[in-house]
């Protein structure tokens, strides 16, 4: 078809809540409640040793995971080191290591495999 | 503020268009461009106002000031009164005038523009004339535009049209006066030193990428930037 | 959905439209896909509404497109629209009536502009001068073509012969009413019933027996957007906001759709044919697609123009499902046949 | 002391200053628009950050005002102030024209009304309700679509009718963030397993034990604070609402259906005070809230010697706030009237 | 041949037990790779086997190191270990020397008294039987301090007593009756017979005075072997299997047997050597401060050897090595928890982390193609050339003060040194190891491996014992790690830096991956010592206490880490010192927001020190208020 109009159909670019897949982030919710505390405020993000070298951020990481949008992370979660200045940054007390140990985890049981 | 700033601050659609955003992204929110482009007026509209000449330059080379479909939807709901499209019609001009549109494909694209509805405003008085819509350049008009093209003359007169002829109606002959009169308003108030701009960048970017480059409507590089879509504007 | 909520808002915009004495300017887009509309709108203003309207043969495009297809800087559109307005005082009119919604909404922005830097007035003026000598007035009025219609919509309403209701239950059609982007969205107050629910078509339809449906993605745009669609690789874009549309009004099963933009019923018709080519997925009753029209064709229509004469056979997703359910005499035959006049309307034969 | 004092509104403000007045030993007089006092607090259920019930502030006010000797006059509004020789003239919507010394201003706030916000179609949509309307049904036990099904995905707007130039209202109202907060919650209360989205420009938790009543939100009740200004709404053929915003910190379109969808009105100056302002030369800020004649230290004074000011007539306070605001008033009051002499 | 019918129950758990414990012995040597089993071989004929009779003789009967942190728990394992043993043994002899016959079934020893009801009258005899009395006695004191530990832990000086299973509880009172129906059998059958000493014999006599005691003595006897051999056969179902495993286990460990990473034969001796003694869960900070109850390592054994699940049991710990220290059995508590949290993930284990390079010491050839990348993002780092390299590490990056003492100290050295990752560099990787992700650690490894050799430096100075531990375990650089106080103590004793002393009273706080997890105690309390007044506190060495901020846990939450850094900074505050001194940026960060006092990191203390103006000085107002100006 392309071909023959010269173009394909764009596909949509938004977050469609109701369709994604949310379960990685209730899985980490429920195991560690201080992932739903966290305010957005960039302090894991500014401080990140990985975020030194390259676009990755946690708190992009935690909102994608809560509206679903896994692959984006599931792309990036293993480029953390595990350092834990995020942790020590945190104004919410959010538990960030267990949140990225968590999420590769649920990624791990839900792909059956290492991500 | 920076020379790009100050040049942003001529355009009087600037003016009207940015008061300080407090990045609510209603804009963004029914922008149909954000819908399917990599694209967020709101970030747009940030960058523009922090003021940051590197930002802005590299906002003037980018694809992301040409996905804006000039809808201004925006401008309907902006609590602060902005208007993004605004502002994105004032990028775009600055754009072009500093040859800075050649650098992105989308920019590219301008030249298509150009030559078609450019063109046409000057030669015919008509932004569009039936005579340019071929089914070879617009398939998706489907196959009745086919015997619509073929048969345009006689249609528009049959459905009371004056086609191509003297006096008032329907796709009549617009007056050689008049057509000189349009080429003088755009002579006198920049309209030709824009088209000359567009294609003075154009035939640099089309020596640099060598694509052949003539006055006509089918070139290697008009063919390129009319049909060129590198997948990397929407979500894959 | 409440309507009394709607009526409050509609009753906060009323919008000022002359009523006689209009100077006409055409549409580029309009008259080369849909030139029985307008058409079809002088015979509606001049013999069903007998009012003074005048075309002048030396107006010419607005340039809008060239100016959102960031082609024709500010300034030039500018002065050509000043061109059109001297032109309209040359001719010693003050209501100024375009046909295209791009241009109303153009004209809009400039006069507003205007109003807030009159210095850039006076620069514009200063330029039409040194091009050719003109001066200009700014218009009385302004108003839109659809706009009109809108105002003598129960004239039209008394005068009609058929109702857009479906003749084999007498339910009235479900009609999709799709406003241009630039009827309203800049400036709410210039459109009637504002720009969240406006209420110029929705009005048309109402009077005329139909019944407009309300869903989600109502404001969309066409997907029109100038070079997302002039540019063939931009295409992609300019459909899927289309399909947007589509597939947001599919639950609510509408008849047709009316519009008052001279692009979004050429894209909302041709868009129905692409998607249908790509993605093998149709709308509209048993798949026949949703019929698109212009204001002026429903007009026309309900006061039983002939839909040939309406230039019907221009549309790419065929309309006769929808004629037939309102019972409206045409026929087949005739669709392609070109070399025949309009004898009857000459003869004024149309109106019983 | 035979002064007269003359309360013009018998909400909070107007309770607190008239009854600490009369319990200074002076004739005060109060008028109320409606046919009860307590104002707004009668529209509210339960009260943050505290969730306590307002009933019981209501019952503080029946007690002050019947240990005190304040006399009001009710289903009366005053629609002019008027300056005599030595003192002031009201006069009411029944004609009538009454004397004082002193006039208190305590005509207090309207709520925004959420369908100048037409884009959110508050009137239109059948499951488009305002924080107030949400109240209601709190107190009726239970909260219901228009189809009588409770619904299972609610969704907050903040900031309808504030911060919006839109609507021509520049100000925060400052107490919408942990209403719609409290509410949120009250929702998770009565229905846990409903989803409850809040969607916000900034989390504005000023107050004593508002952000911690945030946190709670996000810790003990998970519920989703989105940040980005709602653009519009729609109404799908089932009457749920699809909601189109920007999560801005992700700087992509978000698009969400829901079944019921709660605007938080803003405060503006009541329609009454703006007409009192009008009527008597009052002057009035660009918020359209009564001017005090200095922001730091005459918050209660208005532009006219011995018109004093109480409460939310003057900026979106909480009921705390408003409290200290109309008990601020007395001794501005004596003074005037020890200085008057 | 004496015999009665009732000796059999014994006679089935012995025999059971016996073949059970062999046969486990030969599949556990089995199972071990060959070079163990050649270490195990030599040391069975080499010093090792005297060695281990020794450590025998002093843990397994004794409880010298229960005795010595806790005596009246250790009594407690004494009394019934050694007790019991001595019993047997004695047993065994007044069988032999009194036996009609020689070489007895070994039933005739325990039940001595049945087959001899006459003896014992006589002097020598009597003599021997008031021994065996004594003995009972003994053993008989323990087992009341263990069935009141069983119900009030406290009183034995433990805080929690291990939970059981059903049929621990079997096991266990069946443990409990042998002894009771022992002297009761004894003491019936010594009042028929007018036989036995102080206790069986006056027991005995009381019992006569008013009961048939011959009639009674029989049932007993039998109660007793029954009680015998349900205990032994339960043995190998219940913790009671330790007695026997843990004679195998000192063997193998004392031939130089290790846990290793990889689970196998050893780490399964260990767990099944593990007494449950609850020595763990007794010096757990997770217990003592918290109260969590259900993840110290006596649980996490006894979840591994009833295979249950235990990813949460082995995640939730601090890693601080205190119980690791204090485990009577000294089972590498520390190694197998790692094998647990690595997982059966293959790619996580130490075999194939050291695949690549490592295994030839040398960057650059890592072998990158037998698994995916995590951290190909990182750029190749070109750093200069230097003698001394110092690796701040991240949490040295997140106290700049500490930083910034490291930096002005090596200017002071005067040494040739290169702050390597000056600009944030890549984590060391011990984070990732205490997760059980070694497969990434190891990539980190490979990344500052290749960096730090290009300086071509020969020490290399972190900043934190976290970095310290796994440069040290897990890196191979030729050259030599330092953590910064052994690098301090280094200038010191060669006089490159001079120091002023600080007149502070200062405690110091033992960081766990530098003092249990690398042995480094001396150098900081030297340096301490050096340049200020070091005060003693009760939790020094191996007894120092976890700052809570330990990387090693990811399941407790800040509030919980809060509450063991103010309990463990109480402790260590009680005589309130000027400064909490410690040597660790992570112990810093969490003890400055848990004390009042002062917490320095001890390279903040020497950098002080650098400039310390004399003391005069140091008391006029001027200067100082000039100093808080500065500040």
């Amino acid at each position: 078809m392309m071909d023959k109009f010269g173009f394909s159909i764009s596909k949509g670019r938004q977050i469609n809540y109701e369709s994604n897949d949310r379960s990685i982030a209730e899985y980490i919710s429920e195991k560690e409640p201080t992932f739903r505390l966290c305010i957005e405020c960039g302090g894991c993000s500014a401080t990140c040793t990985t975020g030194n070298f390259t676009s990755f951020s946690l708190r992009e990481i935690n909102i994608l995971l809560k509206r679903g949008e896994n692959e984006q992370v599931k792309n990036n979660i293993r480029k953390c080191m595990l350092c834990g200045k995020c942790s020590l940054v945190c104004p919410r007390g959010v538990n960030t290591r267990n949140v990225v140990t968590l999420a590769i985890q649920a990624f791990h049981n839900s792909a059956g495999h290492a991500v | 503020m920076g020379k790009l700033y100050e040049l942003l601050e001529k355009d009087i659609r600037f003016e009207e268009g940015l008061n300080a955003c407090m990045n609510c992204g209603v804009c963004t929110a029914i922008c149909p461009a954000a819908e399917f482009y990599n694209y967020d007026p709101r970030r747009i509209v940030d960058i523009v106002q922090s003021g940051d000449e590197n930002e802005i330059e590299k906002l003037l080379k980018s694809e992301e000031i040409w996905y804006c479909g000039e809808c201004m939807s925006c401008k309907t709901r902006c609590p602060r009164g902005n208007a993004p499209g605004l502002v994105i019609m004032a990028l775009r001009g600055l754009s072009q005038d500093l040859g800075y549109f050649v650098e992105s494909e989308k920019g590219r694209q301008q030249l298509a523009i150009k030559r078609t509805v450019g063109e046409s405003i000057l030669n015919t008085g008509y932004c569009v004339f039936i005579d340019m819509v071929t089914p070879a350049l617009h398939p998706e008009q489907g196959p009745n535009w086919e015997w619509v093209y073929e048969n345009r003359a006689e249609l528009v007169n049959r459905l009371g049209g004056n086609f191509k002829g003297d006096g008032p109606g329907i796709l009549r002959k617009i007056p050689k006066e008049t057509l000189d009169e349009l080429k003088k308003i755009f002579e006198v108030t920049g309209g030709l030193k824009r088209y000359e701009k567009i294609e003075f960048y154009s035939h640099l970017k089309a020596e640099e990428m060598n694509l052949e480059l003539d006055e006509t409507l089918d070139n290697e590089y008009f063919r390129n930037i009319y049909t060129t879509n590198n997948g990397s504007h929407t979500k894959q | 959905m409440k309507l009394e909520g709607k009526k409050a808002i509609w009753s906060e915009y009323q919008k000022e439209i002359a009523d006689d004495r209009y100077f006409y300017v055409r549409s580029c887009i309009r008259q080369n896909f849909f030139p029985g509309s307008e058409v079809a709108f002088l015979r509606i203003m001049k013999d069903v509404l007998k009012k003074d309207i005048y075309e002048h043969p030396c107006h010419t495009t607005c340039s809008g497109i060239g100016y959102h297809g960031d082609v024709v800087p500010v300034e030039t559109t500018m002065t050509v629209v000043a061109r059109q307005f001297a032109i309209m005082t040359e001719a010693g009119y003050t209501n100024y009536v375009p046909s295209c919604i791009t241009s109303f909404g153009l004209y809009t922005e400039i006069l507003e502009t205007w109003h807030h830097f009159p210095e850039i007035k006076e620069r514009v003026q200063e330029n039409l001068r040194r091009a050719t000598g003109r001066e200009f007035e700014i218009p009385e009025n302004l108003a839109h073509a659809s706009d009109i219609i809108f105002k003598f919509r129960k004239e039209i309403a008394t005068q009609a012969k058929y109702r857009l209701v479906n003749k084999y239950t007498g339910e009235p059609l479900k009609v999709v009413d799709h406003i241009g982007c630039h009827y309203a969205k800049m400036f709410p107050s210039k459109g009637v019933g504002g720009a969240e629910y406006p209420y110029v078509l929705a009005g048309m339809v109402e009077e005329w027996g139909g019944q407009v449906i309300d869903y989600p993605e109502r404001r969309h745009c066409c997907g029109f957007g100038f070079r997302q669609y002039l540019v063939q690789a931009n295409r992609g874009f300019s459909v899927a906001c289309s399909r947007e549309k589509f597939e947001s009004m599919a639950p609510f099963r509408p008849d047709m759709i009316i519009t008052n933009c001279p692009g979004c019923p050429m894209f909302l018709d041709r868009w129905q044919y692409v998607i249908g080519e790509m993605e093998g997925k149709t709308y509209g009753p048993n798949g026949q697609g949703i019929p698109v029209f212009t204001y002026e064709e429903v007009a026309g229509l309900v006061l039983g123009f002939d839909p040939w004469d309406l230039g019907l056979q221009m549309h790419q997703t065929s309309c006769e499902p929808v004629l037939d359910k309102i019972g409206i005499e045409y026929d087949p035959e005739e669709k392609f046949t070109l070399n025949k006049t309009l004898a009857k309307a000459k003869k004024g034969k149309i109106f019983v | 002391m035979d002064k007269h004092v003359i309360i013009i509104g018998g909400g909070i403000a107007g309770l607190e200053a008239g009854s600490k007045l009369s319990g200074q030993g002076y004739k005060v007089s109060l008028y109320e628009k409606s046919n009860r006092t307590g104002g707004h607090l009668n529209d509210w259920y339960k009260l943050f950050p505290d969730r306590r019930n307002s009933s019981e502030v209501i019952e503080y006010f029946k007690k002050i005002v019947s240990d005190s000797g304040l006399k009001i006059f009710q289903d009366t509004s005053i629609e002019r102030i008027k300056e005599n020789g030595n003192g002031f003239s009201i006069y009411s919507d029944k004609g009538e024209e009454v004397e004082a010394d002193v006039i208190v201003i305590a005509t207090g706030f309207d709520l925004f009304k959420s369908s100048r916000k037409e884009e959110y179609g508050y009137g239109i949509y059948d499951n488009v309700i305002s924080s107030s309307d949400l109240e209601a049904m709190f107190r009726a036990g239970e909260v219901v679509r228009s189809d009588g099904k409770h619904p299972k995905r609610t969704g907050f707007v903040h900031c309808v009718g504030s911060r919006d130039e839109k609507v021509g209202n520049l100000y925060c109202s400052k107490l919408c963030c942990v209403t719609a907060v409290k509410q949120a919650i009250e929702v998770k209360e009565l229905d846990p397993d409903a989803k409850v989205y809040c969607f916000y420009m900034d989390m504005r938790m000023g107050g004593a034990y508002y952000e911690e009543l945030y946190r709670e939100a996000q810790e003990e009740w998970g519920i989703s604070f989105i940040r980005g200004k709602v653009s519009e709404v729609g109404e799908t053929i089932d009457n749920n609402l699809i909601v189109k915003v920007e999560d801005t910190l992700l700087g992509r379109p978000l698009k969400l259906e829901l079944d019921m969808l709660v605007l938080m009105a803003g405060m503006e100056m009541s329609e009454p005070g703006e007409k009192l302002a009008k009527a008597s030369f009052l002057k009035t800020g660009e918020n359209k809230f009564f001017a005090s004649a200095d922001h730091h230290f005459g918050s209660n004074l208005s532009s006219i010697k011995g018109v004093f000011l109480a409460g939310t007539c003057t900026m979106p306070m909480n009921i705390t706030e408003t409290i200290s605001h109309a008990r601020a008033v007395v001794p501005d009051v004596i003074d005037y009237l020890e200085k008057k002499g | 041949m004496q015999f009665d019918i009732f000796v059999i129950p014994f006679n089935i758990g012995l025999y059971f037990i016996l073949i059970y414990s062999v046969t486990r012995c030969i599949i556990w040597f089995r199972d071990l790779s060959r070079q163990d089993k050649l270490r195990l071989q030599r040391g069975f004929f080499g010093r090792a086997f005297v060695q281990s009779l020794r450590e025998i003789f002093m843990e397994s009967l004794i409880h010298r190191k229960i005795l010595r942190s806790n005596f009246r728990l250790g009594y407690m394992h004494l009394s019934l270990a050694f007790g019991w043993f001595l019993l047997i043994l004695f047993g065994t002899i007044e069988a032999d020397l009194f036996g009609v016959k020689h070489l007895n079934p070994p039933y005739k020893a325990i039940f001595f008294r049945f087959f001899n009801p006459e003896h014992g009258r006589t002097g020598f005899e009597s003599a021997y039987s008031f021994l065996m009395d004594l003995i009972l006695a003994f053993i008989l004191s323990g087992l009341l301090l263990a069935v009141i530990k069983r119900f009030y832990s406290q009183i034995v000086g433990m805080k929690k007593a291990t939970r059981l299973k059903v049929v621990d509880k079997i096991a266990l009172t069946s443990l409990w009756m042998i002894f009771p129906s022992r002297l009761l059998a004894e003491s019936l059958t010594s009042g028929a017979y007018a036989t036995g000493s102080f206790l069986t014999g006056s027991i005995g006599y009381w019992f006569a005075s008013f009961l048939p005691a011959a009639e009674l003595a029989y049932p007993f006897w039998w109660l007793y072997s029954i009680s015998l051999g349900t205990f032994f056969i339960l043995m190998p179902l219940t913790r009671y299997m330790h007695i026997p495993t843990e004679l195998f286990l000192i063997f193998m460990r004392n031939s130089g047997i290790t846990t290793g990473d990889k689970a196998g034969s050893f780490s399964e001796v260990q767990t099944h050597a593990c007494s449950s003694c609850g020595m763990c869960i007794d010096v757990c900070q997770l217990n003592s401060s918290l109260s969590i109850t259900h993840i110290q390592s006596a649980y996490l054994i006894k979840a591994i050897r009833h295979n249950n699940e235990i990813s949460e049991i082995a995640h939730n710990c601090l890693m601080c090595g205190r119980c690791d220290v204090k485990c009577p059995v000294g089972i590498e508590l520390m190694p197998i928890r790692m094998i647990q949290r690595r997982g059966s993930d293959a790619e996580n284990t130490f075999g194939n982390i050291y695949g690549g390079y490592l295994r030839e010491k040398r960057p650059g050839s890592a072998d990158k193609s037998n698994f995916n990348h995590s951290y190909d993002f990182v750029p190749a780092q070109e750093p200069e050339k230097a003698d001394v390299v110092f690796f701040a590490g991240c949490m040295t990056h997140l106290t700049p003060s500490i930083k910034n003492s490291m930096l002005k100290i090596l200017d002071a050295s005067g040494l040739r040194y290169t702050f390597i990752d000056e600009d944030g560099g890549v984590c060391c990787g011990r984070p990732l190891m205490l997760a059980g992700r070694t497969r990434e650690a190891r990539e980190l490894i490979n990344l500052n491996s290749e960096m730090i050799s290009k300086t071509g430096a020969h020490y290399l100075v972190t900043g934190c014992p976290i970095c310290f531990k796994v440069f040290k375990e897990s890196y191979y650089l030729d050259l030599e790690v330092v953590h910064h106080t052994q690098f301090i103590k280094m200038l010191i004793d060669d006089g490159k830096v001079k120091m002023n002393f600080l007149h502070k009273r200062v405690v110091y706080h033992s960081p766990c991956d530098l003092g249990r997890g690398s042995g480094v105690y001396e150098e900081p309390r030297e340096i301490l010592q050096h340049v200020a007044m070091l005060e003693h506190t009760s939790f020094e060495d191996e007894n120092s206490l976890c700052c809570g901020g330990s990387l090693g846990n990811m399941n407790i939450n800040s509030f919980q880490k809060r509450k063991i850094a103010t309990d463990a900074a109480l402790k260590l505050t009680r005589d309130n010192p000027d400064i909490l001194a410690t040597a660790c940026p992570l112990c810093k960060k969490t003890f400055v927001s848990a004390t009042s006092v002062k917490v320095a990191d001890i390279s903040e203390i020497v950098a002080e020190s650098l400039n310390h103006v004399n003391v005069k000085q140091e008391h006029s107002p001027m200067l100082n208020s000039a100093k808080e100006l500065v500040k």
